[in-house]
């Protein structure tokens, strides 16, 4: 894909959300910024996705990946509803929002 | 359609009914006494209709791929999902007095069914589906039920526990629906076979399965992205621990194996395979070595499951890529398949005796298993047959499954391998005896007494695993059911 | 330029020139409630200038409809938006105003 | 040539959004750019013809995940958690590079598209008329792929039983999230008593023309959600205990339902068949119970972990 259609324009878009999305997911450790980074990539595989299904503009979008798309926008929420419970659940418990970053089994276990 | 044919559907349907109801009350000895059974007639109705018929293909609501969705199942899918039913159906059965909810419905008591159902549907799911969306979305079904089973104990550790592994498990996710949606952008079908059969030498389809790749090894915890399994496996409840280790890696290896050995064999180049393998055989000798030094025995067993993760990858060096071909190729993709159920039986039982063991002794630390040849009898021996699979000794069914991995290695001259699987070996004995010698020492008395047959349900795992080496040849021969390159060796 | 044009170059140009001014007063001023002030006031009046421009430019008298009902949801949206924004950032003892 | 230029003027908005919800300093900041880069890429959405996925990416994307991570950030504020140095700059180099690295494969890998690939668009309009909707979205979603939103609406379900297992065992059987107060005569209130009404209408249409329009199940239910946290917001009406048998009842009757029509059809020869005549009907029956209780999941998703123990 190449030009400067609608299609290629937001396909490309898509690629460049994922790349902002993992630097964000790599360099954050606030759990909530991680999972803003988490559904930053997410939505930059879904633009890619519909993006690549819009490439014939007089065909229309193609409805296969604007279905999946949909199922996995309600994937990615849940995933997302999960995650922020445990990070709740977590601070209550530790006062901390983020993980440790040392691994203390790998030192022996305890 | 014959009611044979209804199987697949059923062992879906099944579980998922169950799961609404445990949603609804809780019930769990209604349910279980309702379920099991169901689940083991549909089992025994998929694998006899697999070994009479050949492998099964279901086109749900009619609509054939790619518009539709089918389900597929081989030798393989079917071998996977037995192993699955045996596995849950004694996990379940070891879970009802912990989650029984007799005195009423508690929180644990209360979650713990609709996801331990759901779990069970998600893993039949995957290794059903035949549509590689279809499989992300029970992939992701799978992944979030193990995610809130990780945080049930409802400590601090358990869910950093499950925080960390969300972390690897959405990376993975990510990854995997990225691979998926490049595949489609360039064949416009999701469905497997088609793939199959679609001519894949172009950038978007060599991306797209690097991007699968990486996922699902993040899912399966191959080293170096093992780091969330042991803390999570190891801090779930025991009954839960047992589903998480047996069988959870196993739904996304399964679903490595059906890309990499149907969808696109021709695109297992050699550095890519052996790339696989060296990272196999990392998670064997480092997974190993950090099993020895644990001092918590559900530790110990977390850190055994990484190690044991790793033969499962030695598949790609020995059956993959330029080996596809030869006659070794059969042997060792059929050795690493035996790996993963023997595996899935012995660490099922350990993982569950090892519950019972903690809730006798009262903590987990390895001094608990003191004297446990006195005091636990059948569960000193549901330890020692479970063990003697995780080392591969005959005539146990990780014997067999190493065995044929060890001989191909020799006959494809690829020494390496096996030096590393019986180096694996050697340390497996050696993490294994600090859990078994000290069942003969002299110790005080458990606090809590476990009934017989409790600890005989783990045991029947355990032997299961073993039985599996003595049976080997007809399980050897379901396996090649539906295998792409037929079976060209066999057992010696 | 047609005296429809004309009408709507007018109306959108001063539309976007409350939600300018909007944005320069969430960014300039210095507390979550003149933030909020700053915001609704401008977005509100920037969308009904907005809405009335391109009014002439709809092909049927329902999609004009349409974007008045816009503009009316995104009101009572806003308004909403700014009471639960307003509840969260003041002080506790105020609490029992929202 | 206003197309092009549009579209690539919003494609660069989206991605400095995006740049500034992960990069930006601020927690709260970042979530305010979050919410504004979903509202953004709808726009997108609408640009390249998917208005469904407009309509869940607004309402999904950028409405509930936006309330959510909110509401996270409000909670983990209130317990003034510690926030951990950033990393250091050889680090952030070494993320950047990453980053970079995966964005260039994937846009290598968008090069040696075929660029008239027309996907499935061919084979779903020629079996439209058998699926028994006109909108082919719908159709793909409850007919054609309908095993996949099944499995998706559980997804929801097995979510719900994780975060209400992560209560402490004291308030098991209290109600979900904290309670809320607020005047019964003030502003919210007032307004959340007029808005229900007119929302209750906009998330049933939205439902009721998904058969043959942009629409369905899960935006209406969203928006049927949102009314219904707005109101408990207010303090209008407050979420009923996690042990409540009608509350369990009304987020797996969606699910049961699609199943159980499912497995009538398998007995009949096919699992989840929906025979051409009587497809619109059941296609309907199965999104106004998705509706119900994808609409009451979500909002008890948005509510949290019970807080609260039992009264």
């Amino acid at each position: 894909m190449t030009g400067l259609e609608t299609s290629t324009i937001f396909a490309y878009c898509g690629a460049a959300l994922i790349g902002i999305g993992i630097y964000g997911f790599l360099v954050r450790r606030h759990m909530i910024r991680r999972l803003i980074a988490f559904n930053v990539i997410g939505s930059g595989v879904f633009l890619l996705f519909g993006a690549t299904g819009a490439r014939q503009p007089d065909l229309g979008v193609d409805p296969v990946p604007q279905a999946l798309i949909i199922t996995g926008l309600v994937v990615a929420l849940a995933a997302t509803a999960l995650v922020v419970a445990l990070t709740v659940r977590y601070a209550h418990l530790t006062k901390r929002a983020t993980l440790r970053e040392d691994l203390p089994d790998e030192q022996g276990g305890s | 359609m014959t009611t044979l044919g209804l199987a697949p559907v059923f062992l879906i349907i099944v579980p998922l009914t169950a799961a609404f109801l445990a949603v609804v009350a809780p019930w769990p000895r209604v349910l279980v006494i309702g379920a099991v059974p169901l689940m083991l007639a549909l089992t025994v109705a998929l694998v006899m209709s697999v070994w009479r018929d050949g492998p099964i293909s279901i086109a749900i609501g009619g609509w054939q791929a790619p518009l539709g969705i089918e389900l597929a199942a081989g030798g393989l899918a079917a071998s996977f999902l037995a192993t699955t039913t045996v596995v849950m159906t004694i996990i379940v059965l070891v879970a009802l007095p912990a989650f029984g909810n007799r005195h009423g419905e508690t929180r644990t008591g209360w979650a713990f069914w609709p996801l331990a159902f759901m779990m069970w549907a998600a893993l039949n799911a995957v290794f059903l589906s035949g549509d590689l969306f279809n499989i992300y979305v029970a992939i992701e079904f799978l992944t979030l039920a193990t995610l809130a089973l990780v945080a049930l104990e409802g400590k601090a550790g358990t869910i950093e526990a499950a925080m960390r592994y969300a972390i690897f498990a959405l990376f993975g996710s990510l990854a995997y629906l990225l691979g998926v949606v490049l595949l489609y952008a360039a064949h416009g079908t999701l469905d497997l076979d088609l793939l199959a059969a679609a001519t894949k030498g172009d950038s978007a389809s060599l991306v797209g399965a690097a991007l699968i790749t990486a996922g699902l090894a993040a899912k399966t915890a191959l080293f170096p992205f093992h780091a969330w399994l042991p803390p999570a496996h190891a801090g779930a409840p025991a009954p839960a621990s047992a589903m998480l280790s047996a069988l959870v890696p196993k739904a996304s290896f399964f679903v490595l194996v059906q890309f990499w050995f149907v969808v696109m064999p021709e695109a297992a180049g050699p550095l890519f395979v052996q790339l696989i393998g060296v990272l196999g055989a990392a998670a064997i000798l480092y997974g190993s070595l950090l099993a020895i030094r644990q001092t918590r025995l559900k530790r110990l067993i977390a850190y055994s499951t990484v190690a044991q993760i790793g033969y499962l990858f030695l598949v790609f060096p020995l059956a993959g890529g330029d080996s596809a071909a030869q006659p070794w190729s059969a042997g060792a993709w059929t050795g690493a398949m035996l790996q993963a159920i023997a595996h899935a039986l012995a660490k099922g039982a350990m993982f569950l005796a090892a519950g019972l063991v903690v809730e006798a002794a009262g903590h987990d630390r390895l001094s608990a298993v003191h004297g446990l040849a006195r005091t636990m009898p059948i569960t000193a021996f549901t330890f020692a047959l479970s063990s003697v699979t995780l080392m591969g000794l005959p005539p146990s069914g990780g014997f067999v499954a190493k065995y044929l991995m060890l001989t191909s290695a020799f006959a494809s001259g690829q020494i390496v391998w096996a030096l590393v699987i019986l180096t694996g070996g050697l340390l497996a004995a050696a993490y294994l005896f600090r859990v078994l010698a000290p069942t003969f020492l002299r110790s005080a008395k458990a606090r809590a007494d476990i009934g017989a047959v409790r600890q005989a349900l783990p045991l029947t795992l355990a032997a299961t695993s073993i039985l599996l080496g003595l049976l080997s040849a007809q399980p050897f021969e379901f396996l090649q059911i539906g295998r792409p390159q037929a079976a060209t060796g066999g057992l010696q | 330029m047609s005296l429809a044009a004309l009408f709507t170059v007018v109306f959108t140009s001063a539309g976007l020139f409350f939600f300018i001014a909007g944005a320069v007063g969430m960014i300039r001023f210095p507390d979550m409630h003149s933030r909020l002030h700053a915001l609704t006031k401008a977005d509100n009046l920037g969308l009904g200038l907005i809405v009335i421009g391109v009014m002439p430019q709809v092909d049927r008298p329902v999609t004009a409809l349409k974007l008045v009902f816009i503009w009316a949801l995104a009101l009572v949206a806003s308004a909403v938006t700014a009471q639960l924004l307003a509840r969260s950032a003041a002080p506790p003892d105020l609490c029992e105003d929202g | 040539m206003i197309g092009p230029a549009f579209d690539l003027l919003l494609a660069l908005i989206v991605i400095a959004v995006a740049l500034a919800a992960t990069l930006g300093r601020d927690n709260f900041g970042a979530v305010v750019f979050f919410i504004v880069y979903g509202s953004l890429l709808a726009v997108a959405w609408t640009r390249l013809g998917a208005v469904d996925v407009a309509l869940a990416e607004a309402a999904i994307g950028a409405g509930l995940t936006g309330l959510l991570l909110v509401g996270a950030l409000a909670r983990l504020s209130r317990l003034e958690v510690f926030s951990p140095k950033p990393p250091g700059a050889g680090a952030r180099a070494l993320c950047a590079l990453t980053a970079a690295s995966v964005a260039a494969v994937v846009a290598y890998a968008l090069t040696g598209l075929d660029p008239d690939g027309g996907g499935l668009t061919e084979t779903v309009a020629a079996d439209l008329d058998r699926s028994g909707v006109q909108n082919p979205v719908t159709a793909v979603l409850l007919n054609f792929r309908g095993y996949d939103t099944l499995l998706e609406s559980i997804v929801l379900l097995v979510v719900l039983v994780g975060v209400w297992s992560l209560a402490q065992d004291r308030h098991w059987g209290g109600a979900p999230g904290l309670a809320q107060h607020a005047r019964p005569d003030g502003v919210l209130a007032t307004f959340a008593r007029a808005l229900p009404p007119i929302g209750l209408l906009i998330g049933v249409y939205v439902v009721w023309v998904g058969t043959s329009e942009p629409g369905g199940a899960f935006q209406g239910a969203t928006i049927l959600a949102a009314v219904w946290l707005l109101a408990a917001m207010a303090g209008l009406t407050d979420a009923p205990s996690v042990t409540r048998r009608s509350v369990r009842v009304i987020v797996i009757a969606g699910p049961a339902l699609f199943l159980a029509i499912g497995t009538v059809g398998a007995l009949a020869g096919t699992f989840l068949a929906l025979p051409p005549d009587h497809a619109k009907r059941l296609i309907q029956v199965i999104e106004a119970g998705l509706t119900i209780s994808i609409a009451a999941t979500l909002a008890l998703l948005v509510l949290g972990f019970p807080q609260r123990a039992p009264p």
